[in-house]
């Protein structure tokens, strides 16, 4: 993205006209809100922000954000995005999706997209739940799970999505939630800041059909025991007076002492020890990783795309009509 | 170099000659075939290819499935398809002659490599008895018996060659005896080795003297009892090219893309036999193209569109089970009025079906073949070079209407070449496109008066944030909305600027008499067949015509009223009968469908021996 | 419990009544209307159902996208829709009144709760004056205001509920009201909320409060001016229940695999409006039922083949773009010639569309919406109870045919519903399957000599390790083939089994004359409008009779000649004119086509004006 | 799977009467002849196994096993053969697929395939190429690699197959190739033996379009000191003479001598450090791993659905038609 004066925008500019459609309660508001106050501070000009999504609840959300949008087909925003970014590279494109738009039906596009590497940031909207369908069980959706598609419980292992990014390549992968307002912006700002595929993971509250799924971890009483937040080249602290620490050995990571606890690493040569953590159980142990779990450098894929059009550029010659067709062996008839 | 003149007395003449090259996939026999084709367009000839290879990539050396096949005519007259039945078989293995020995003319010339007749070659050719042994083939058919295999590792002695090696030179030596047998010139093939093997000077130097030493059996021996002249063709002046379908397409995408001045994305997936245009369109990088091999076709077709949407000139390619899968995404393209160009090369189905083998029987698919009203123009192609100008008319509709286009072609087409006269560059016309940027009243749905198409309005222009998606939209705003009368209403205007572009069409044509008896009714590569059956037809008298189809949907309005002129319409088709069903649809009228469904295409006899028995 | 009886003098009787309650989405609108249903049904009313909710999940209250709204018509004759215009209007809020008011017959009742018309209310539903203070209004239709919020909150007072809470129970007032009005008992009703509340008595005591205080208020106060009944249908005599489209298919394949005695395996994806197949199936387990949620529609049909593969029965379900994802594996079920059953339940398309609303434009999609030449047989359900009978029938065709079949409903029929005669355990005929077992001469591609299926052969079976796959194959044995003449029998077999299908099909049926002026053809859930309008044409001395085809691919044999004995066919259809379009590619004669793409059903009175102007 | 008494077979018995179509020198062969020996020991009836493929070279391989086999359609063999298992959990089934069939097209089925855990194996052919469609690149082509369709090279970073399994959570992941058939069969065995869903990635020469592409890897002078070959339970050491040892420390493997090497497990809380050395680059310092990469016991899926069915049937007796029918309310008219 190159801006030459960085434009100045109030989340109101930010704003559609056209009336916000969720449940009451639902935490997709404060998802849109908190996207909204960061685009505004991003010093992107607000016409190139692109806004792609599938189908859901979630992916309604291009229809909110005055930006260019495109609510596609269910599970193909990556797709269509990759077309986006790939045509226009100076666009600044956000996939909004779900668990199940992402990871049920999607889940092809967005670990290629994720491989691939392209510049461009997905919030993933984690309800655990179809909600827009109403209610059956998706694919993070817990084991034994009763939903109408379920009665008597879900006999499916859910994905970790974090291991699944982490396991597709991606160079950036971070988790935030709805009602963390502050910590959802920055991790919004660094998905922006990262050069390559940002990877967020945003744990959201359906009221309606999955309510305080995310209660044991995000609730207000026990949140700070529950969570870690990463942070690249700090230590492993967590509690609310940071007086618990992670240690990280060979084998696992162990709670310890804060002024034990290991510095955290988000680009590790292999991804392992976020790959470990992420997989901390919810009840367990270890508290829940939030904030930026992966950070590296690759290359990008519509950089190198268009670097090959311009080296070819040079080396053949701009293409004309006319060089087209007299190209290869041709013949004079008279 | 040696070439006999074609005025050289003991040369005769003829108007023209179908030959068949059929040996293993691993001879060459394509090879073979296109450089006899480079040497004959070079010469003047008017030529028709028809390339057959098995659809493993290499099956077992000597299997009846393994024959790779190369069909191809050459003529002194203006020609339109690969020819019926061959005039001569080259054949290199009994497993060749098995499955081609059936399709040579009657008398024609048989040429054999005894040289690979050995009781394992039998065995795998599953004969029971050596076929050359046979005294009915000497009766009849011109029977040359040549140990090829022996006549190349001489040729090619003190190269230092291995066995193996030397034999990989065969395919040359049987060329430049053709060569000879047909007064043909070796320097054109010979330009080509020196460029192909230049580097590795062993094999150019082997290739080259069995190509000529190919070329001296055939002067020196006593082999061949005649030798002939197909002098060349008289066609348009011109600057020419050899060209097959696959290649025009992706010349005509680039070519459509400059005279409407966008840059070409194209989002695909590889599938027999569409690969190619990937393949062909990846190497255009100076021309501003871009290639995207997804993961699979849903995800080709839907960065097209994403890319569409940015303003690019979005395109998508495929075959068979590819365009099945794309059919969702059609409906968005439609939903969203984006611009959007799909080639289907089409293959034999139904499912995986005949992967390397021709049909059109994905018509009535691209028509209809998607959930809800869900209208998209269908256009084909009814030759390899005609392939250019298609995709070009499918640009300038998807662009000037904002629709996705269907664009049929299929694997006869795609594989088949033919000498092709470059258009001149002002022969092309210009494809306005006029990007939406004015903010003061923009409406994402409003819609231009003539075309009805919507505004293309790109990312990245400032005050004109829209959205679109594949919900139901209120005209003109373009916001989602669920009014019955609302849906109706753009239910119909979808339809209404579809049917529309049928205003931009030509003037139906007709081939032979403004009326008559019978119309030859047809669309995409089946032209050639028709075209040849209707001339002879025309040459014995019979009253009739030929009308070929490009716009399939919405048909020409003026279709209806040429059908009525003749007592009966003859619609030859590789499928089941597709358009002749679209035609009684729409025009009520009893048409006589002529199918053939067996993943090869239609020869001239047949449509005309049909044509007959209609006359009585 | 209080309930006048029919015969009370000041009860007058109708013979039929059709109510619309409106409200927001969170007011309870379905229960409310599902409850006068069972209980008009438990009178022996004959009744027809049309709920129509919003898309979201619960829009931002007092919205006009958060209208919900269900339509009931009970009557003591024999009907086939929920009615035209209604009778009757609750309207709980503004956006309700304003976008249900239209419809409201001149001088029907009009039930307007004030309660929720105060300016905020108003606001959302864009009204710039109190529509209520309208003088217009109650000149137009039988006006009643009522304060119903400020009712129930008294009707439950010393419950100790909250406000909302006590809000919450407005519906069940309003209910109770209309008992009173139309002669209802409360038993129904308040045994349901027994049920349902029994475990929260606070509830429990609030709704039965509410729903009594709604009767007295009716039986009370002078709001009323009169009081009607409407006398039991006479229905055929039987056990009955109240059926949905949806439940009803589900239990049709449960039924349907117990006849011919193989467990379901449904493969499917969560998509609106089909998901509630899948929501009842999955709780069939104790019938052997396996429901599996794929991760995509394309998964959900091929593991539907697979398990096919091992002997079960494999049923795939979806709607609008989930049947465009099926068509590449839909292929699949072609050339491997296994059952297969595919439940599409249309919604407005195209694309994403309009999920929540009803439309009959997948036909052409169903019959010819794949690559190849790739025939499947189409049947579509014409009511909700009839989907019962259409999806053992789909099941049949299957495992007789050995074929992938389409069943088509659609939003109206999946969540309307009607009274439903319980069929008798003999009248339902059970359908032989037979697995092969013998590996004697055991050819997988073998055909019954009468239905031209292949045999069914299970892996688990000694001896019959065999390959299937979707590549073209050869006749008899199954093995791969590339031959192009055995292509051409392989497509015109798969062809002939599915036209044969037309054979097991009993006579096409007539209602009305024989022979006439106009035949109205209809398809789907059509069935009911068209029904309707025919009778009240005949009932009014028009020569007018009524075709409804089952079968929309193959089409019944003797339909030609049914059309043919009328003047006119006039085809309703919800898509563009689809059958029409059939209709005259199959027969070559001109229909008048009657196309509605407006996301919701025919009503009787369009289809009965169109048949006058037909008739001049 | 129950076999009454175990059924003794020799090779020939699983192959078939269609001539093999495979290039000659194809690596297809060789597994081929490794699957059919396996079969043969397994002690599982003949008629009870199932090949399904999707579509490729590779993916022909049904044709030649003398069992039941499904050549479905391009990409969908997991989906295919998960309504074959689950319709009927007696089978053995085995999924044979490409590197294009089952990462590219098809990789969304089988990562929701593994995330199940079907008791089921996938044989992945890797040729890191579109072996059938003539030679394009696939998803696990390295970059900048020149095919008909990237003649400038391509700009797509590969999937690494063992990562993406272990992301997806796989209970059982292994590695082979196609030229060591003892190793190859040993790990065949290990996979049938293994109750959940086994993924085995097999490296397979395409001599056509890509010949050699694992030389590097697997050439007889060099591979005991590019292989390493993991076995649960036993230190990790590799070289011809075992002189070489991995050690495991907290942030990445190391080489160390044999007997400092650390002990492999296969089943280590979250499989990380399998995740850690699946990513040990092909011309890195550490080998590249072969053998069990990881397994764990979880529930599987088909088991535990037809307990769910067994376990509702016990509740609510078996439907009938009868009750089907007169489930609900009902009411009579006379
Ligand atoms: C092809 C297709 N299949 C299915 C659907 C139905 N559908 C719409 S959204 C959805 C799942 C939504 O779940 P998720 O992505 O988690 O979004 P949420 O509503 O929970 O935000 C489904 C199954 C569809 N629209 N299109
Ligand atoms: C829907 C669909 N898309 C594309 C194809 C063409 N196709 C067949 S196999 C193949 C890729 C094969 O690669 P891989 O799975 O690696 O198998 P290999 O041939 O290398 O063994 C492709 C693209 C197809 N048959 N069907
Ligand atoms: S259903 Fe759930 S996710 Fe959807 S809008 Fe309502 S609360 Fe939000
Ligand atoms: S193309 Fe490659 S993978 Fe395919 S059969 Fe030939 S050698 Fe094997
Ligand atoms: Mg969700
Ligand atoms: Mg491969």
């Amino acid at each position: 993205m190159t801006t030459v004066e960085a434009p100045s925008y109030k989340k109101a500019d930010f704003v559609s006209d056209q009336e916000v459609r969720w449940c009451p309660g639902c935490g997709d508001y404060a998802i849109l809100n908190a996207v909204q106050q960061t685009f505004a501070k991003l010093g992107v000009s607000k016409e190139k922000f692109v806004c792609v999504s599938g189908i859901g609840c979630s992916s309604r959300f291009p229809y909110y954000a005055d930006t260019f949008g495109f609510h596609s087909i269910h599970g193909r925003a990556p797709a269509v995005a990759t077309g986006i970014k790939v045509a226009n590279p100076d666009l600044s494109v956000w996939i909004i999706t779900g668990d199940g738009d992402a990871l049920s039906i999607g889940g092809n596009h967005i670990i290629h997209a994720m491989r691939r590497n392209l510049d461009m940031n997905v919030l993933l909207f984690n309800n655990r739940i179809y909600g827009l369908t109403k209610g059956q069980y998706s694919p993070t959706s817990e084991i034994n799970k009763k939903t109408p598609s379920s009665p008597f419980g879900s006999v499916d292992q859910p994905f970790n999505p974090i291991a699944l990014a982490l396991g597709s390549g991606a160079t950036f992968v971070a988790r935030s939630v709805d009602t963390q307002a502050a910590h959802l912006k920055g991790v919004l700002e660094a998905a922006h800041a990262h050069k390559g595929f940002s990877f967020v993971e945003i744990l959201q509250n359906c009221v309606i059909y999955n309510n305080k799924a995310f209660e044991h971890i995000t609730d207000k009483t026990i949140r700070h025991d529950r969570q870690v937040d990463l942070q690249a080249g700090k230590p492993m602290v967590y509690g609310k007076d940071l007086d618990k620490g992670l240690k990280i050995l060979p084998d696992s990571i162990i709670n310890c002492p804060p002024e034990e606890a290991s510095t955290w690493r988000t680009d590790g040569p292999a991804g392992a020890n976020a790959f470990r953590i992420c997989q901390a159980s919810e009840s367990g142990e270890i508290p829940v990783p939030f904030g930026i779990l992966r950070q590296v450098n690759r290359p990008v894929f519509e950089t190198d795309l268009h670097l090959q059009i311009q080296a070819t550029t040079q080396n053949l010659g701009q293409g004309t009509l006319e060089n087209l067709l007299m190209e290869g062996e041709t013949w004079q008839v008279s | 170099m040696t070439s006999a003149a074609p005025s050289d007395p003991s040369v005769e003449t003829l108007e023209e000659v179908v030959i068949r090259f059929a040996g293993d996939s691993g001879d060459g026999m394509q090879l073979t075939g296109n450089q006899f084709t480079s040497t004959s367009a070079a010469l003047g000839n008017d030529l028709a290819t028809f390339p057959d290879y098995p659809a493993e990539i290499r099956a077992p050396a000597g299997s009846l499935f393994g024959v790779s096949g190369f069909q191809l005519r050459f003529s002194s007259k203006d020609i339109h398809t690969p020819g019926d039945a061959p005039d001569v078989l080259v054949a290199m293995n009994p497993a060749a002659l098995k499955m081609n020995l059936p399709d040579l003319k009657p008398g024609g010339l048989l040429i054999v490599n005894t040289g690979n007749f050995n009781k394992s070659d039998l065995k795998k050719a599953k004969y029971d008895a050596n076929p050359l042994d046979d005294e009915a083939l000497a009766a009849d058919y011109t029977l040359v018996k040549l140990d090829l295999n022996e006549a190349t590792v001489q040729a090619v002695e003190g190269l230092g060659l291995t066995n193996k090696e030397a034999l990989r030179c065969k395919n040359f030596l049987a060329l430049g005896m053709l060569y000879w047998v047909y007064s043909r010139p070796l320097e054109t093939t010979e330009k080509w080795i020196d460029k192909k093997f230049g580097a590795k000077p062993k094999f150019r130097e082997a290739n080259l003297k069995a190509l000529r030493a190919g070329h001296t059996i055939g002067e020196n021996s006593e082999i061949f009892q005649a030798r002939f002249a197909v002098p060349p063709a008289k066609l348009e002046a011109g600057t020419y090219r050899n060209i097959m379908g696959n290649p025009a397409v992706a010349m005509g995408l680039v070519a459509g893309s400059s005279l409407c001045e966008l840059p070409i994305f194209y989002g695909t997936y590889p599938i027999t036999p569409a690969s190619d245009i990937l393949h062909y369109l990846s190497r255009y990088k100076n021309h501003g193209v871009i290639t995207f091999q997804a993961e699979d076709e849903i995800a080709g077709i839907c960065s097209a569109i994403g890319a569409s949407f940015t303003g690019a000139l979005g395109v998508t390619g495929t075959s068979g089970p590819g365009m099945a899968l794309k059919s969702e995404a059609l409906g968005l393209a439609v939903m969203t009025e984006l611009p959007l160009v799909v080639v289907n090369v089409q293959r034999g189905g139904p499912s995986t079906g005949l992967p390397t083998k021709t049909e059109q029987a994905d018509l009535l698919q691209s028509i209809w073949g998607r959930n809800g009203e869900c209208p998209i123009p269908v256009l084909a192609a009814q030759s390899p070079g005609d392939c250019f100008w298609a995709a070009i008319e499918a640009v300038r509709m998807a662009v000037t209407y904002m629709t996705p286009v269907i664009l049929l072609t299929d694997g006869y087409l795609a594989n088949g070449a033919e000498p092709w006269k470059l258009p001149k560059l002002e022969e092309l016309e210009r494809i306005p496109v006029r990007f939406h940027t004015d903010p003061e009243n923009y409406q994402p749905f409003s819609r231009d008066p003539v075309t009805l198409a919507r505004p293309w309005a790109k990312p990245g222009t400032p005050g004109l944030e829209h959205r679109i998606g594949g919900l139901e939209k209120r005209d003109v705003t373009g916001n989602v909305d669920y009014d019955p009368l609302n849906h109706e209403k753009m239910v119909g205007l979808r339809e209404q600027k579809v049917m529309g572009i049928a205003d931009s069409y030509p003037a139906t044509e007709v081939y032979g008499p403004e009326r008559g008896k019978v119309l030859v009714l047809g669309w995409g590569s089946t032209y050639g067949a028709i075209r040849g059956a209707v001339e002879r037809a025309l040459d014995a008298g019979l009253p009739v015509a030929q009308c070929h189809v490009r716009n399939l949907w919405p048909l020409p309005k003026d279709l209806g009223e040429v059908l009525k002129r003749f007592d009966q319409v003859l619609i030859p088709e590789m499928n089941r009968g597709q358009l002749a069903r679209v035609i009684r649809s729409e025009y009520l009228i009893e048409v006589e469908s002529f199918p053939k469904v067996q993943g090869r295409p239609f020869t001239a006899v047949e449509i005309l021996e049909r044509v007959k028995t209609l006359l009585g």
